[in-house]
């Protein structure tokens, strides 16, 4: 009972707390405060303002794709771009215009929406196969040409550099040596068909300490990135809400 | 200027007129005046010898190399000549238009402007400061499209070496050769951790990214959803898959389907398994975040492609106390995952996994096939390395050409 | 139940509790502090001031809003950049919201809305002549791979619809050939990654790449092996930009709050290991 | 049929796309342009099932009244309103031209939802930090070391407390040491594996022999 009370009566302090500042920061920049303050709620504990963010959150951001897709992708793309390949053909008698092709991407587009229908579902199949073929084929070029070979041409160098007083820069040398030795240790590490054991094991020790490193360093990277967006979102409570900051 | 200099730059004059007279009137008219006004006015330079234009070889055929040989006047540490101008006409008469500049010792220069199955003209002209001289028309050139990009031919041989050796292996291990892999501590730990879900009588959840179908990570997890599934089916335990894209609750359904299927328990299988949510990235973290506290799933999977929801994920996984065995191959969340899972597999890993967990002897076959891979990626790496070292320390000249020659295999990748 | 004991098993409200204070109080200070030039954005900003006026920049802000804490800071001085030298710059996106982003980025440089024609010192900026802003193109790598061969078959039209042959600074931008620069600002994929892959090695833009910090150590290999020109990373990377084109911006504004932020993270770290191995031995014995 | 179609299908699609990298002549330089437009919209079609999905999952909770059931009733009227305005009222094609009602939502319901829960993330950050960053054994500290020097050396405060060492030695030098040498070295290792990795993966796919995704094995 009490607690019944006690939950109205914080709903109902809210409710006027947001109403005020409605009335004196704005409608808009209030409504976003409202739900940037429901979300960082779960910090404490899952509570019914958070679920009902969530649930707002959820329902925008699907319908928000939903649209975008419908008119970018379906009207754009697919009616925009079947209708200019009609007049090029039909109207300018130009002949052939590739954006025809873009017919076979609807047709697999239907074949998805047939799982709606059980008996015919399994044709979407098609559809993802299509899909996982292509996307298989793409990869295998593109992620090893740029990932691969070009980062295996990047790292071949002679080990030795040299000071603008052309002395040799021990330093640079050794760190160049390091670059080489942690590549190939990490490699090592990948090595699936042998036991990590002995000398082998050693060297794969030695790649697991590197990828180490580099998990450091990403950590690092990624502890200054998420402060700056809470920063952002600070400056937006305090500054661009409340208007406290100058 | 010296006398010999003088002399030389109105033989080049000459010339360059003589040549001139072959070409455009136009040209000739202000050739023409350079020459009345003398030797007072800056010379004209020599123009370029045996200028040349061809279609440029493996391209779209939308381009036209133009070469030529230095003009004599272009020579190192002069600054006389200021480079070439290359100009265009689809008529020998012209008009010639301007399509590149070329600076002070070039030879060559590509015109990517070109329509196919049309005749161009060029000319080029070396620049001095304040006179110019052309070189006769050459031409016609047409540009057309070749059916092989020989830039990639080397590319084509790397892949074609790798995946030979996968293939090798894949159908050794089909006719019963046997291989050793070593352990992979995420994958042992898979058994034990649907076990464990089963006995606490609670969910299992399984996220397989948030990119969509046409992102290889997700593929890689869908497939090892697939195995995964299996072993649910069997330990009928309850499995759910929330995903961000509509495509892959298709896949995801399909493949836990056929899993069910195989496992032989079609019967425990439903639709509901598999939902979507929304294809925002947050709007999804929020919503699975909301399902962990209230479902409170015993095991977590997190493997596919992923961003900054990882370490939401995690945490939040860690502090509902679930077994979560992560993989992904997003460098940037490795780390996360890392701290904050219990197992994780590691870029290749993710890859590795659905071999692995099939147990399939062409499946482990093509594993053998990746390290084939890795040996030949250390041995390019390491012999080039040290010719390249040795050369530069005892200065040997083939040491040094060959070690940049397969430097350069490497970086000749461009279209 | 002994203190560190106690303090290994703390609850993290209370860590959360600490954030939000070592975040939110420097946001009210006003200290200056010095800000070091890494040697990335210094070469990234030097392959940008080699441009000669007049030179075409393709910024290609591929962002949303919920990375702009980051990124719009570098947005806004590449635009103020490019106006104070003129540049003439194109601007894409193949995240949906990113031309919107740099069309907000594009108005905090000048003060006030973007209209057809706009002055800025004097300088008098028409629309289609010194800017355009293409919009978004889904499609993402692919996108890329087709500037390759056409921009105008990728960007038929610009952001309200016109024809790309009615753009005088389009005019002749046949493919990335006719591109002098590009500079892209990515929060994730697409982004820098697809560049390189696509723009870079097949193409050979020269390009920049500006990223969230998480995407920064990712991009390194590329700067390494000379596909990049230059790397702004994160926040920092965007203070060290904005100082060096000059402008006084969020990001300079911002790094007080981030360096209280991470010592206040690198003090839990110790404690938290102190409290382990303390308490951890504690506990063997009780 | 049902399964071998599918299997041929991704067989000679991705045997095409492997080819089109090599071909500059029209029109297999088209491809991937092609897929590109196709897997659009593909996409278009396939939300139209989330969607369905979404909402159905959402009324089944509403009608029969399960726990939290209002919280559906509430996301079934989230996605409604933005749905509608975006379709009908919101100008057509340009529905994401600034002033429409649709970007009025996107400005003040969608972008401070998503900037907040991507900004939660400083939370989990600094808790996983305090909880799981310890140096249990030598990995971990390895990692500690790397995240202590990067994190100080990518901040001004971090050159004022080391300004007394040597120029090599200020934290943000050692930071870009470590960023140019180890993490470089180590990005490359997971590179390389990664693409031996997708390669094989990709080469399982299209030999049919990873099937799982149209179904059995």
């Amino acid at each position: 009972m009490n607690n019944r009370v006690l939950a109205y009566i914080v709903v109902a302090v809210g409710i006027a707390v947001f109403a005020i500042l409605a009335a004196t920061q704005g409608f808009a920049v209030t409504m976003g405060a409202f739900f940037t303050i429901g979300i960082f709620s779960f910090l404490y504990k899952d509570n019914p303002y958070y679920k009902f963010s969530e649930a707002v959150f959820v329902g925008i951001s699907a319908g928000y794709w939903f649209v975008s897709l419908f008119w970018q992708n379906m009207v754009s793309k697919l009616y925009m771009g079947i209708q200019a390949a009609y007049n090029t053909t039909f109207v300018e008698h130009a002949g052939w215009d590739d954006r025809w092709m873009m017919l076979l991407g609807g047709l697999l587009g239907l074949f998805m929406l047939l799982r709606l229908f059980p008996k015919i579902g399994w044709l979407s199949r098609w559809s993802l196969a299509v899909i996982v073929g292509a996307t298989a084929g793409l990869y295998f070029i593109n992620y090893f040409v740029s990932n691969g070979i070009i980062q295996l041409g990047a790292i071949i160098a002679p080990l030795q550099s040299f000071t603008e007083a052309g002395k040799l820069d021990w330093w640079g040398t050794i760190s160049q040596a390091l670059l080489v030795a942690g590549t190939l240790s990490g490699v090592v590490y990948f090595y699936f068909s042998k036991e990590h054991t002995g000398a082998f094991g050693g060297v794969a020790k030695i790649g697991i300490w590197t990828l180490m490193l580099t998990f450091g360093a990403s950590f690092g990277y990624t502890v200054m990135s998420r402060m700056s967006l809470l920063i952002g979102r600070m400056d937006y409570l305090v500054g661009t809400w409340l208007g406290l900051i100058r | 200027m010296t006398l010999i200099r003088r002399l030389y730059c109105i033989l080049c004059l000459v010339s360059g007129v003589a040549l001139l007279a072959a070409s455009s009137p136009a040209q000739e008219a202000d050739s023409v005046l350079i020459d009345t006004a003398g030797v007072e006015v800056t010379p004209a330079p020599a123009p370029p010898v045996n200028v040349g234009a061809r279609d440029t070889p493996s391209d779209e055929g939308y381009s036209i190399t133009v070469f030529w040989e230095l003009s004599a006047d272009d020579r190192p540490g002069e600054d006389f000549v200021t480079g070439y101008r290359i100009l265009r006409a689809e008529t020998p008469e012209g008009p010639f238009r301007e399509v590149g500049f070329s600076s002070v010792g070039a030879t060559s220069y590509t015109d990517a402007s070109t329509e196919k199955k049309t005749d161009y003209y060029y000319r080029v002209e070396t620049q001095a400061d304040g006179a110019s001289s052309s070189s006769p028309v050459i031409g016609p050139v047409q540009s057309t499209a070749q059916w092989f990009n020989f830039n990639l031919l080397n590319l084509l041989i790397i892949e074609g070496i790798i995946c030979l050796a996968i293939l090798y292996f894949i159908y050794s291990a089909k006719s019963g050769k046997k291989l050793f892999l070593r352990k992979i501590a995420g994958l042992e730990a898979v058994d034990e951790a649907i076990g464990r879900a089963t006995e606490m009588g609670r969910p299992i959840l399984f996220i397989p990214g948030i990119q969509d179908m046409d992102d290889v990570q997700t593929i890689a997890g869908i497939t090892i959803l697939g195995r995964i599934a299996k072993t649910i089916a069997q330990y009928d335990c309850r499995l759910h898959v929330p995903v961000s894209r509509s495509i892959v609750m298709t896949t995801a359904r399909e493949t836990v389907k056929e899993a069910y299927l195989s496992a032989g328990r079609p019967d425990a299988y439903s639709d509901d398994f598999v939902n979507y949510v929304t294809d925002e990235q947050f709007g999804y973290v929020a919503a699975v975040d909301g399902i962990m506290v209230r479902e409170k799933p015993a095991t977590c999977f997190y493997l596919g492609a992923f961003f900054a929801e990882s370490l939401i994920m995690a945490e939040t996984g860690h502090s509902i106390k679930a077994i979560q065995i992560a993989g992904t191959a997003m460098p940037a969340q490795l780390p996360f995952f890392v701290a904050a899972c219990d197992y994780t597999l590691i870029g290749e890993e993710l890859f590795a996994a659905s071999a692995y967990l099939s147990n399939e002897p062409r499946q482990l076959g093509s594993l053998k096939g990746q390290d084939v891979g890795k040996v030949i990626a250390m041995v390019f790496i390491l012999l080039p390395v040290i010719v390249l070292t040795l050369g530069a320390i005892f200065g040997w000249e083939f040491a040094t050409r060959a070690g940049e020659f397969v430097r350069d295999w490497f970086r000749l990748i461009q279209m | 139940m002994n203190f560190w004991v106690r303090l290994m098993t703390i609850d993290r409200r209370i860590i959360f509790l600490f954030v939000v204070i070592a975040v939110t109080i420097p946001l009210f200070l006003n200290i200056s502090q010095e800000i070091v030039v890494s040697t990335e954005v210094q070469t990234g900003f030097d392959a940008f001031s080699a441009l000669q006026p007049g030179a075409r920049v393709l910024v290609a802000c591929d962002y949303d809003p919920p990375s702009s804490p980051e990124l719009q800071p570098m947005a806004v001085a590449t635009f103020r950049y490019c106006l104070d030298h003129d540049l003439k710059f194109i601007i894409i996106g193949l995240w949906p919201q990113g031309p919107q982003q740099a069309n907000a980025a594009f108005e905090t440089v000048l003060g006030y809305p973007i209209s057809d024609t706009i002055t800025y010192n004097g300088k008098t900026l028409i629309y289609g002549r010194d800017w355009v802003n293409l919009g978004f193109q889904a499609g993402n790598e692919l996108v890329i791979q087709r500037m390759g061969s056409s921009i105008p078959a990728a960007f038929p039209r610009d952001y309200r619809g016109t024809p790309l042959e009615d753009l005088p600074l389009m005019q002749g931008v046949q493919n990335f050939n006719n591109i002098d620069f590009v500079m892209n600002i990515s929060a994730g994929y697409p982004g820098v990654y697809e560049w390189v892959q696509f723009g870079v090695d097949r193409f050979g833009v020269r390009l920049v790449g500006g990223t969230t910090a998480v995407q920064a150590p990712l991009i390194y290999p590329y700067y390494g092996s000379g596909q990049l020109l230059g790397v702004l990373g994160g926040l920092k990377g965007a203070a060290e930009f904005e100082g060096l084109v000059g402008v006084s911006g969020k990001a300079t504004q911002f790094m007080l709050s981030q360096s209280f932020a991470h010592v206040i993270v690198i003090l839990f770290i110790i404690v938290g290991n102190v409290a382990y191995f303390v308490g951890g031995r504690k506990q063997k014995k009780t | 049929m049902k399964r071998q179609v599918p299997l041929a299908i991704t067989a000679v699609v991705g045997i095409v796309y492997i080819f089109q990298y090599f071909v500059p002549h029209e029109p297999v330089s088209k491809f991937s342009d092609w897929f590109s437009d196709w897997f659009a919209i593909i996409q278009a079609f396939a939300i139209w099932l989330g969607a369905l999905n979404l909402m159905k999952l959402s009324a089944i909770k509403v009608a029969r009244r399960k726990r939290d059931w209002i919280y559906s009733l509430v996301t079934i009227i989230s996605f409604a309103i933005i749905v509608i305005v975006g379709l009908f009222f919101s100008g057509g094609t340009d529905f994401q031209v600034r002033g429409t009602r649709f970007m009025y939502i996107y400005d003040n319901v969608y972008d401070p939802l998503s900037s907040t829960m991507f900004a939660i993330l400083a939370f989990f950050v600094a808790s996983a930090s305090y909880r799981a960053f310890r140096a249990r054994n030598k990995e971990a500290t390895m990692l500690l070391l790397a995240a202590f020097f990067v994190m100080l050396g990518r901040v001004p405060v971090g050159d004022m407390i080391s300004a007394f060492m040597p120029e090599g030695l200020r934290f943000s030098n050692v930071a870009d040491w470590v960023m140019n040498i180890p993490n470089m070295a180590g990005q490359r290792a997971i590179m390389i594996g990664i693409a031996l990795g997708i390669m094989s993966t990709s080469l399982r796919i299209i030999l049919g022999i990873e099937r799982t995704f149209v179904g059995g094995d």
